[in-house]
């Protein structure tokens, strides 16, 4: 079992013309994950080896059936793509595209808001339920069948943590990498509450970053409604305040955001925090011993 | 640059002249009617405590103070320039900033009628002194987001403020402001509410949309070093260590850096060389991080994803090949196609290479080239 | 008022130029290169199929095709402006249409390639060669809209037909219309898309945003007794029957309608006195329905709940003294004091005046008094 | 029991020092509805007959508590009211002001939908539960308490059919007057959908008009998910097509919207649907014997 993307996903890539496109797109097919449809506005009618491009995803999803799409799409157009997207009515949204400006998403936010489409992303590296399907750029050599789940927003550090696991044999359900922009689709408490109902996930890992308090609330959904244990990861111990860290929302404002604020929030609910990845690594597997 | 956005919104603020020299600062004293507020020009915070703001009585007053800015710097910069500003006579000082909060993804306001204080203490403190608005995106700020906000104000202040809340909103979304924050916002005694200082922060993924905004910025100094890694699309940040930290994601470098201080040693800077890690962008970054004269040594932790770690090796060599190195270079290369990388490395044999099997051996390892302990 | 609004939105449609008599048709028709297609101007439908629209091929011709328009009128109307409107080579022709869609109270944009069908017909039997796309009210309409409901158009008319839609769409939200329909949109053979005919329905609700929107209208004749019922803020709409209607309420006028056509007899009229039902409104109301000559008789029909039916009966009674009437009214008091209203119109013991206790008896009555049967 | 409004509201009131507010406020308070405060802007401090006047239904709802809102500003503030009470996080919003522009409340409609606001109207009579609250302009004297449910899109037919109910002896749970207007809150599906799950309803009167299809939709929705009986009644038999008969909505467009179509509708699907109000309140008792 998994969470968002799996057996059952049709995916439709927009953008998927352009040279990362492309290139994701087949990686991905080749990973076994299902591509139905591309899309890039004037080239309707033509085929990304095999796979049929359609001008709007409205014209993929009548054709296809397409319930997931994945978003190559440059930041100037992104926002606009997942609109797209939602109004022609995909059930997952994940968004690749780096850069989009903060406004233009809180616009997408706000639409998305209580409708049915779910966003991961943007500026994230997608979604993977190893063995059944890839949806993004994390490279699928990395990650094995299990049952512990990933939630990240580095999307380095879910090939990292997810590569100390692998080499200890322990797989993964489902590893999500949300995405570092200050605003962005299914975050933490989302994430933990999919792989809460997933049978087929026994513990989950939370990757975080210095910035905002996503991982503060997150500590207070997991004392109050997941019963799996949690083990967590926060870095930028050493940023400094006032700074951003490559992503626009690794930032420290004032006395908020802090690595030490978040890893403390984690601890004081019961989950076991690793001060550097392979730490991390080793206290899943004693959860899980 | 806020005063600059607020002028062109409409934003009412205290009249302003710039002065280059200690009797044009005079001149415009006499200009605003004898008094003034001379301020220094320089782009960093904490000007009012520093000595940065000074109050004059008079023209010749103005032309002291300016004049012992212009000869004594700030802070250990030159100040090239003043402003000198209207004295405006305060009835009652506010709080006011608008901002993209990221713990709902849409817009927040807040006031409070107590000017000067510290906001996150308010909050924490007396959140009930703090009116805070959430303003959806798609609605934008509506009459009753300004109604609830400004109630929180003394009536004869309420119709002034709600005219600058609804400039700085604008100014907000027009320009891509994540953050546009007005402390003081006074009251004057004539009834005009105006806003004393300011700061704007603007998204830098917008900048595109504001090419005037980021030529606003380029008046602006900033270190020479970071703007040579911003130019080449890295995302630097100089830091207070010996160890330089370069590594392929953000999460990933940030993990570095602290990993690095476990082991015992300080990182020199923040490096991201980002998704492609060519040679190119191995050279620039080696550059960037090597011109820092604190360096004692490199640390490089790739995890090769989509990155091959042959590639990256081979373009670590061809970027010493064109950078040169006085110090060690310690590299970790993990994920796709590591083994061969390491190969590559080893066979070259280069002076300066110190290979690491892990991310944990690298940083160790680096810390003891710097002469730090093993405290992780 | 389609084509000025288009105008003003900057739709391309075809020149034209209006003539007020024969000579100036023929005119235009030189000036629109030697050929035209000739309109009556009269705010009613079916024109084309009314010959009411004449296609010139010289302006002799045009002028031979105003003369007669002007001389034999349209459909028992007076002609006294016709349009001259330039032949336009039409390649192909299309449909669209904008609309407030109230079954999901967002937009609804809806193409076809199919010109000159009937819409609903074409919805209905063939739904795929209708492309639909909802366009939500805060996001407006976006580039994937326009890309989705123009990709059902051949290739080479796709962009200017998304220009169309794009001025389409902004003249439905800043011109507050619930409706514009352009029926045929044309390819011409140049390559151009323009509307060749158009219909805008605009929102009552909002003309107070658009006061020139009312002069535009004003312009156009309506029938006077529903002017003078509209100027009263009273709904009125007339209908081909003989009984005259007055209710409080539109359900309930609406009822009263089908409750009389049960009875047997038709209505002449709705009327809405609307809430209040005062003496003023009541008087006003009597005289637009008894200024009908198909009225035989009147039903007042008034469900008190706010409105006090003892007030209601004294408008009556008011009303009468000032309009007077041929013909007998019936009036169905009930409600709020309804006891009392009626005591009131007993005592008064006007001659016209015909009580009944229940809306059913109420119409019953009224048929009678016309000399219709009892079909209920 | 009820829907909607019940001995639970407590209600603000929007508009309240208008001549048309305060008289219905009070109205509604003298019927036994808990008033709990009015908004004027700029009236902050001031009471309407003991019940406290605030600038802001955020403020209303900080002080008193209010999880109801009644709206009598007129048309042109009306829609920004409506927000302002979703904003400030009421329940239930009863708009009875007539006459706002459609793009207004499409508008309205696209922020409310999908959050946790409940809008009744705008230009309707507003909602009562007999012997528990009265919300809006509905006479609480015609009314019985009972156990039939009635919705209608028109106002005076509400009374009207109320009063033919109550004349037989028949109470009334709830009714629900949604009002006459193209775009409106709550409509048939989602009040049949409250009076499904109502255990205090134990049949349901639906009353509509010519125009739209609702009254077809709601049809369909009777033919799957009701399982209590529906009586209707349906206005307009009369009116000619691409006439507006006094509501804004209330019109035939082309072939679509006749009266005899929506009755055919709603008999399609087992409802017994009167010819007048008469006959309307027969079908109920009959159906309840």
């Amino acid at each position: 079992m998994s969470i968002l993307v799996g057996p059952d996903t049709k995916l439709v890539v927009q953008g998927i013309t352009g040279k990362e496109g492309t290139f994701h797109t087949l990686r991905n097919r080749a990973y076994g994950t299902d591509v139905v449809a591309g899309v890039t506005p004037g080239k309707a009618g033509q085929d990304v080896e095999g796979i049929p491009v359609f001008d709007t995803v409205a014209a993929a999803v009548r054709e296809t059936g397409a319930n997931t799409s994945m978003i190559f799409v440059p930041p100037r157009g992104a926002a606009e793509a997942i609109l797209e997207a939602a109004d022609a009515g995909i059930d997952l949204v994940v968004c690749i595209t780096e850069g989009i400006p903060a406004r233009d998403m809180a616009e997408v936010h706000a639409y998305l808001d209580g409708g049915r489409t779910v966003l991961v992303g943007p500026n994230c590296p997608g979604v993977i339920s190893p063995g059944q399907a890839n949806v993004g750029i994390i490279p699928g050599e990395i990650c094995a069948p299990g049952r512990v789940g990933l939630v990240s927003r580095s999307g380095t550090l879910v090939y990292q943590i997810v590569h100390e696991l692998s080499q200890l044999g322990i797989g993964q359900s489902t590893c999500v990498g949300m995405g570092g922009d200050p605003v962005h689709g299914i975050g933490f408490i989302e994430s933990l509450t999919l792989f809460e109902q997933d049978p087929g996930t026994d513990l989950v890992v939370m990757v975080g970053e210095i910035g905002g308090d996503d991982e503060e609330r997150a500590a207070r959904h997991v004392s109050e409604r997941v019963t799996k244990p949690v083990v967590g990861y926060i870095a930028g111990f050493e940023a400094p305040p006032g700074k951003r860290m490559g992503h626009a929302g690794a930032i420290v404002t004032g006395s908020r955001g802090t690595a030490a604020a978040k890893a403390e929030a984690l601890e004081s609910v019961g989950a076991k925090v690793g001060r550097t990845p392979t730490e991390v690594a080793s206290l899943v597997q004693a959860a899980l011993a | 640059m806020g005063k600059d956005l607020f002028a062109r919104h409409g934003v009412p603020v205290p009249r302003g002249i710039v002065a280059e020299d200690a009797a044009a600062a005079s001149a415009a004293t006499g200009d605003l009617g004898g008094t003034s507020v001379v301020k220094v020009q320089v782009q960093i915070g904490g000007r009012g405590k520093g000595g940065g703001v000074v109050l004059a009585d008079s023209p010749a007053d103005a032309a002291r103070a300016a004049g012992r800015m212009f000869s004594e710097g700030f802070k250990d910069m030159p100040v090239t320039r003043v402003l000198v500003e209207e004295r405006v006579p305060i009835a009652e000082e506010f709080y006011t900033a608008l901002l993209l909060d990221r713990s709902t993804g849409g817009y927040l306001a807040m006031m409070t009628a107590e000017g000067g204080v510290d906001i996150e203490e308010l909050a924490r403190t007396r959140p009930e002194a703090l009116r805070r608005v959430p303003v959806d995106p798609l609605l934008g700020l509506r009459t009753y987001h300004v109604r609830e906000l400004t109630g929180v104000l003394p009536p004869r202040a309420r119709e002034g403020a709600a005219d600058v809340v609804r400039k700085l909103f604008h100014l907000l979304r027009e320009e891509d402001a994540t953050l546009v924050e007005v402390n003081p916002l006074v009251l004057l005694e004539d009834g005009r509410v105006i806003a004393l200082d300011s700061k704007v922060t603007i998204d830098d993924n917008a900048l595109w949309r504001h090419p005037d905004l980021d030529e606003l910025r380029a008046a602006f100094p900033i270190d020479p070093v970071e703007k040579r890694a911003k130019d080449q699309g890295l995302q630097y940040v100089k830091l207070d260590g010996d160890v330089g930290i370069i590594g392929n994601g953000a999460g990933l470098v940030m993990s570095t850096l602290d990993v690095v201080a476990q082991a015992g040693a300080r990182a020199a800077n923040f490096l991201d060389v980002g998704g492609g890690a060519s040679a190119d962008q191995m050279a620039t970054s080696l550059e960037v991080v090597l011109s820092d004269p604190a360096v004692k040594a490199v640390l490089i932790n790739i995890f090769g994803g989509i990155t091959r770690c042959d590639l990256v090796a081979e373009g670590i060599l061809e970027a010493l090949g064109r950078v040169g190195a006085e110090v060690p270079i310690v590299v970790r290369l993990d994920g796709t196609n590591a083994e061969e990388g390491r190969r590559i490395l080893t066979e070259a044999n280069h002076g300066r290479i110190v290979s690491a099997a892990t991310m944990l051996e690298a940083a160790r390892r680096a810390a003891e080239l710097v002469g730090g302990g093993e405290a992780a």
